[in-house]
């Protein structure tokens, strides 16, 4: 192959990236590979200077750090996908509730229970169901009653697994966990939006990485992303 | 510098992985001894599963455990019903994640200083009315203490790192399995958090440090005590 | 007091051993790699024989056709290994003291230190055993093996690293210590001497994993061919004496062989009692006329049986001294310059001091 | 079962995992004896260093590599011009990884060893005329060589397993530094990819299990030609 | 060729020995625990002494003064140790094989063959060396020591666990080693005869760590109060005497000792030639008259110099014969009926056969 591109993407889009860059490639004379883990080793990786040329991050922060230290082309940055936050029980479990300023999660959950997060200083997708409690609320009375994974597919494995009552994950964990159950979701507007921006790294003058980027915004690709439960948030 | 979050985090990790040294040594002692005596072909793949732990991504191991010792399992239930024994989000959980991924190497070096004894001495023993239990406390035991103390400073230096196993299977609960290494990691992963996971990296140092040296004391009474001529 | 019959292969050396013997002291003898630790090893019940039948002080210890075997901690054995394999992790006190935690029968504070003073290890008791030197851990190991009580002492070249001085106390000790308390011994050495001096009662020779002698100890010594060629210098018989009286001026005693008078240092035996002395048979003088103003003490008239020539220009002369058998080496040049034949009487002269040195016991039969 | 992807990631894992063992055993000697035989007091800082990387959460040793080698910082920057030797995101720094969480395995049994040595047959080479090179070479290394192989299986074992470090130094690059545990973290975490992180999971078993019986069949033999009685 | 002079604190044990020898042989001589092996391991460079000066054939190889240290392995010793000490990683030839590898000269394969031969270990060249028997093991140190073309020969009680036949075989051929290649060599024993056999030249007795006696064998041998009471039976004198002729037919030679005959099993020395027979005091009766028809070929008329009394009511008779002194051992009450006294002239007669087993060297001066 005469074209090489090598795509950090976070590792919650393992499948969809996988699945697109499999059909970009079936067209293209390129070798293109992508690095799964999560956005924060990625971006520091690249603040040491990976020679990665495409950066999928799984939240803002730390494509911001990127953009404020210079480490990626501010001009190719957009963002690519959207997620939703939604809680989820185990599949046999019978919970059933809306999310509202006055639902008690903590009798769902029960003296011995926790509910599964993320990381909620660190993971992206704890941070946003933090930001989603205590939106509604009630983050207060979950004090001590939160397991925190090292990230969401731990946090999703804790539920399907039945060890945890409840979970808080990406919508897209959830369409893929047969084990487990969406109870309800959480508002769009309860937190940050959950947007996956992609930017070309600083230096990088690979027009084949362009080429990819491009195809990423395409109706093709989108129909991949979808497919894996992420929603597209613009086509060209 | 030690804010009361980092002192608790601390004791925390020492108590679990102290917990975690202390209930694996006698099956470690066993297998060991299972390892440098027996002549069952066999015996390699009991090698083998001690093994693993350490050639599995802890992460895995971690969720294996889940799979195995969770609430919903048939194992961790039935210890969770008849001794009220929980694992998965418990201290406990934590501690024995940390046994879990240190076992291979308690077990390694106590199976190497076994191996080394010389048989002759513990044919004495016998003949001067020693049961091979005896044998085996007064004599081997003692022989083989080394390799103990090897495989005690290894084991608890890595339950004291253990951060993938453990926060998979018994999660990240601030004062419950919030382990230094747990700690270090949710700074790390946070733009800004480098310098309070350095203060906790530089605790997790002076702890090892503090452990190396009192084993390397242990083992110094321990050979001035035995050998060397 | 044993009854050993076992085969055993190691490598490609076999062992097939087969013996009896009923007294308390049995001398195992032969050369370098014969067999014989492997044999106190076995007796030890520390190496499983692939057959066989072991039998110690009165019990069945193995038997490969009822599969029986106890195991070795149950033998109550006193192992003094070849070398020593002292506890490296405990100091002399404690290696000492480590038999005495599983016997039975606890020995008694007199009977420790009765063990260190004899051995003169009293001052290293608080020190490591590394360190030591050769003779001291040898003579650790030996007071180990004595005070764990055992039913039965094997001792492998116990004496090897030892001084003589030291050898003078350790040998009579145990001497005693068997004689008191029954103890049956089994003793390897290479010292024929030692053996001589411990192991009157019965000897048994092993070559190449095989027993090539096993009797008593006075048919072991006129058996030169056994003992090889160096060994021959102790080659002689037992005779056997009574206390007539002791000359305590002269630091002697006097006893009566057959009806004649035998001079030896004083024996602490009283008068009566009947010892057996170790004549070696290159100690014994020969002549035709009965010599006057000689030093030596002891002339015995004896009547030749026989005249065997040995390779070395050497000849053995048997003698008959009343019932007794007497036996002398001298040249063939002396034997031929004495025109020695059968049936003539002869004067043999021993030296008391020659006497001095060898052992007697108390005597019940050879 | 084997595809193409999964013969990839072992063929490299196992190529890793080598590297790291081989590259590591020269120094680990050297460390090994250092600590087995120096008087000097101040060798317990060196075991402390040495043991580091098990106590460290691997996240963390990882970071300190990346920062430490990557291509921006000083040291690897000279590296990567004077040797043109480069690290990060390269299996070379996996290997690199491996290594360095593997070396207090490598480091600790063979110590044990070294220290198990009766020195009096050392002293008899010697008067035979083998300088202490020599003595170091067909004496000493011989007779530890049980422990140099335990050593070899524990820092093997752990190299192949080795996860949080290698993928925060060197990323998770198929076909260049995505090994066995960095391929099964990446299955695990989406959707769907639990049977294939399984299927790679008992690949890693059969490896591990290989590598054993291989160092336990090296290690009987080595008995064999060695002690016991 | 051997210079010491050096003091070592061991724990509460300190070695304090000075001493010179010229001679070829040492013989290290002392009770357990005195300090032998100590001392030996110092000489060879394993233990560095906390003061003095050594010189090792006629380089010094330590110097505390000069801060000189030449290092073990470069002091091309061949050492015995007390316990073998072989390698366990290696087979038996490789361990006889190894000091080759470092050795300038290498030894030939006929020399391998002689000292394989010798040691009788043939047979066990492939095997492993654990599981050899414990004289195995001893006999493959002595030839890994004698392998490595050894400029001195330390060996510490090398014979503890031989057999006679094998002791036998081993003295002499380090004897003529050590004659052949002018090797000096420093031996250790408790058993006085081995040293007698090998170590005529010189004699350092060794006692909590200092040195008691420091000379030629004959004086050693005349002081029975250095050698302690048991080895008081090998006190005794080395005769000078002068190969006259041989006399196959009966396998003995003659000697002139002064102007007197002596007759002593043949020794492979041509006429003319000079030797030193050991004659142990104890072997040596004594005779007012020339006795006749005796069995005894040596009947030397000596001159009564001195007597003196012994604890155990013996007498050591000191007598001139020539030149020579020579010593009896006998009993007080022979001496009184004797009525023996100095200046009177009495007959020696000693048995050929005790002079059999004891050693003479091609001499030189004692
Ligand atoms: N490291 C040590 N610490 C204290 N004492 C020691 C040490 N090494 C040796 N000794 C003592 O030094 C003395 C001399 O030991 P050495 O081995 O030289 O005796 P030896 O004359 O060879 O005795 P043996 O004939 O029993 O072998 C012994 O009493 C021994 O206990
Ligand atoms: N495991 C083994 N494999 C092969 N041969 C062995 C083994 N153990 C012992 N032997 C051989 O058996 C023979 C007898 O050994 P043993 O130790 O019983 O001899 P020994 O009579 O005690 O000799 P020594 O007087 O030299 O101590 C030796 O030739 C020895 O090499
Ligand atoms: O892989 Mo992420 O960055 O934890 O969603
Ligand atoms: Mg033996
Ligand atoms: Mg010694």
């Amino acid at each position: 192959k005469n074209d090489h591109i090598l795509v950090f993407a976070a590792a919650s889009l393992k499948n969809a990236m996988d699945g697109v860059v499999d059909v970009y490639a079936q067209d293209h004379d390129t070798d293109v590979r992508v690095s799964y883990a999560g956005s924060s080793t990625l971006a520091r990786q690249i603040e040491q200077g990976a020679p990665a040329d495409l950066y999928v991050s799984a939240n803002q922060s730390w494509m911001d750090r990127l953009e404020d230290g210079g480490d990626i082309q501010p001009a190719s940055r957009f963002d690519l996908l959207r997620n939703a936050l939604v809680l989820v029980a185990p599949r046999d479990s019978d919970t059933a509730l809306e999310l509202n300023r006055a639902t008690d999660i903590r009798s769902v959950l029960g003296e011995q229970g926790y509910l599964a997060m993320a990381n909620t200083d660190a993971v992206p997708a704890g941070v946003y169901g933090r930001q989603a409690l205590q939106t509604l609320g009630l983050w207060q009375s979950l004090q001590g009653h939160i397991a925190q994974a090292e990230d969401v597919r731990a946090a999703l494995a804790l539920v399907a697994r039945g060890e945890a009552p409840l979970g808080v994950v990406y919508a897209s964990d959830a369409v893929a966990e047969k084990n487990v159950r969406v109870v309800a979701k959480f508002a769009n507007d309860s937190h940050d939006p959950i947007v996956y921006p992609a930017a070309l790294l600083d230096g990088i003058d690979n027009p084949a990485a362009e080429n990819l980027l491009a195809f990423m915004r395409t109706d093709k690709a989108a129909e991949i992303f979808a497919r894996w439960g992420f929603e597209v948030v613009a086509t060209d | 510098m030690f804010d009361t979050t980092t002192l608790e985090v601390l004791s925390l990790s020492l108590w679990v992985a102290t917990t975690a040294v202390v209930i694996s040594l006698p099956l470690a002692l066993a297998v060991a001894w299972f390892l440098a005596r027996s002549r069952w072909r066999g015996k390699m793949v009991v090698d083998a599963l001690v093994h693993l732990p350490l050639v599995m991504p802890p992460v895995v191991t971690g969720y294996l455990l889940l799979v195995g010792l969770g609430r919903n399992s048939v194992v961790g239930g039935w210890l969770a019903d008849t001794f009220g024994l929980v694992f998965a989000f418990k201290w406990t959980g934590a501690a024995l994640a940390g046994a879990i991924m240190g076992f291979p190497l308690l077990v390694r070096p106590i199976r190497l200083s076994l191996e080394a004894i010389d048989s002759r001495v513990e044919s004495a023993a016998a003949t001067l009315g020693a049961s091979p239990m005896w044998v085996a406390l007064t004599v081997t035991l003692p022989l083989a203490l080394p390799g103990v103390i090897a495989g005690l400073v290894l084991a608890f230096a890595r339950a004291l790192g253990e951060f993938g196993a453990t926060i998979t299977f018994a999660s990240n609960i601030p004062g419950e399995t919030r382990t230094l290494p747990i700690a270090i990691y949710t700074f790390i992963q946070v733009p800004g958090g480098e310098s309070r996971a350095a203060q906790l990296i530089l605790v997790s140092i002076a702890v090892s440090l503090a452990a190396l040296v009192a084993s390397e004391l242990i083992a110094r009474r321990v050979k001035r005590l035995q050998a060397a001529a | 007091m044993l009854s050993i019959d076992i085969t055993h292969r190691q490598g490609d050396f076999t062992l097939e051993c087969a013996f009896d013997s009923d007294a308390r002291v049995t001398g195992l003898f032969g050369p370098s790699g014969a067999g014989k630790s492997s044999l106190l090893r076995i007796i030890a019940g520390l190496v499983r024989p692939d057959r066989g039948r072991i039998e110690l002080a009165g019990r069945c210890v193995f038997d490969s056709a009822r599969r029986l075997q106890v195991p070795a901690h149950k033998r109550r054995i006193g192992y003094v290994f070849q070398r020593a394999r002292l506890f490296a992790h405990l100091n002399v006190r404690h290696n000492l003291g480590y038999g005495a935690w599983f016997a039975r029968e606890k020995p008694g504070r007199a009977r420790f230190e009765q063990v260190v003073d004899m051995l003169d290890i009293g001052p290293l008791l608080d020190r490591r055993v590394t360190g030591l030197s050769g003779g001291e851990q040898q003579r650790v190991a030996i007071g180990r093996a004595l005070l764990s009580n055992p039913a039965v002492l094997l001792l492998d070249e116990p004496l090897a690293s030892l001084d003589v001085a030291r050898r003078q106390e350790v040998l009579p000790y145990i001497e005693r210590l068997s004689a008191q308390s029954e103890l049956p011994i089994v003793f390897v050495s290479h010292q024929l001497d030692e053996l001589l001096r411990l192991a009157n009662r019965r000897v048994v020779a092993v070559r190449d994993g095989r027993v090539t002698f096993s009797g008593p100890t006075a048919e072991f010594l006129a058996r030169p061919s056994l003992l090889g060629a160096e060994q021959a210098r102790d080659a002689g018989v037992l005779l056997r004496g009574e206390v007539v009286t002791h000359l305590p001026e002269h630091g002697l005693s006097e006893l009566t062989c057959g009806a004649q008078s035998l001079y030896v240092p004083h024996v602490a035996h009283p008068a009566g009692a009947a010892i057996t002395l170790h004549v070696r048979a290159r100690d014994v003088m020969l002549a035709r006329q009965r010599p006057t103003d000689i030093s030596a003490l002891n002339v015995l008239e004896a009547r030749i049986e026989s005249l065997v020539a040995d390779g070395d220009y050497a000849v053995n002369v048997h003698m008959q001294v009343g019932e007794q058998a007497l036996e002398a080496r001298i040249t063939q040049r002396s034997a031929e310059a004495l025109a020695l034949a059968p049936g003539q009487t002869i004067h043999a002269v021993i030296k008391s001091l020659a006497l001095a040195e060898q052992a007697w016991e108390r005597l019940g039969s050879i």
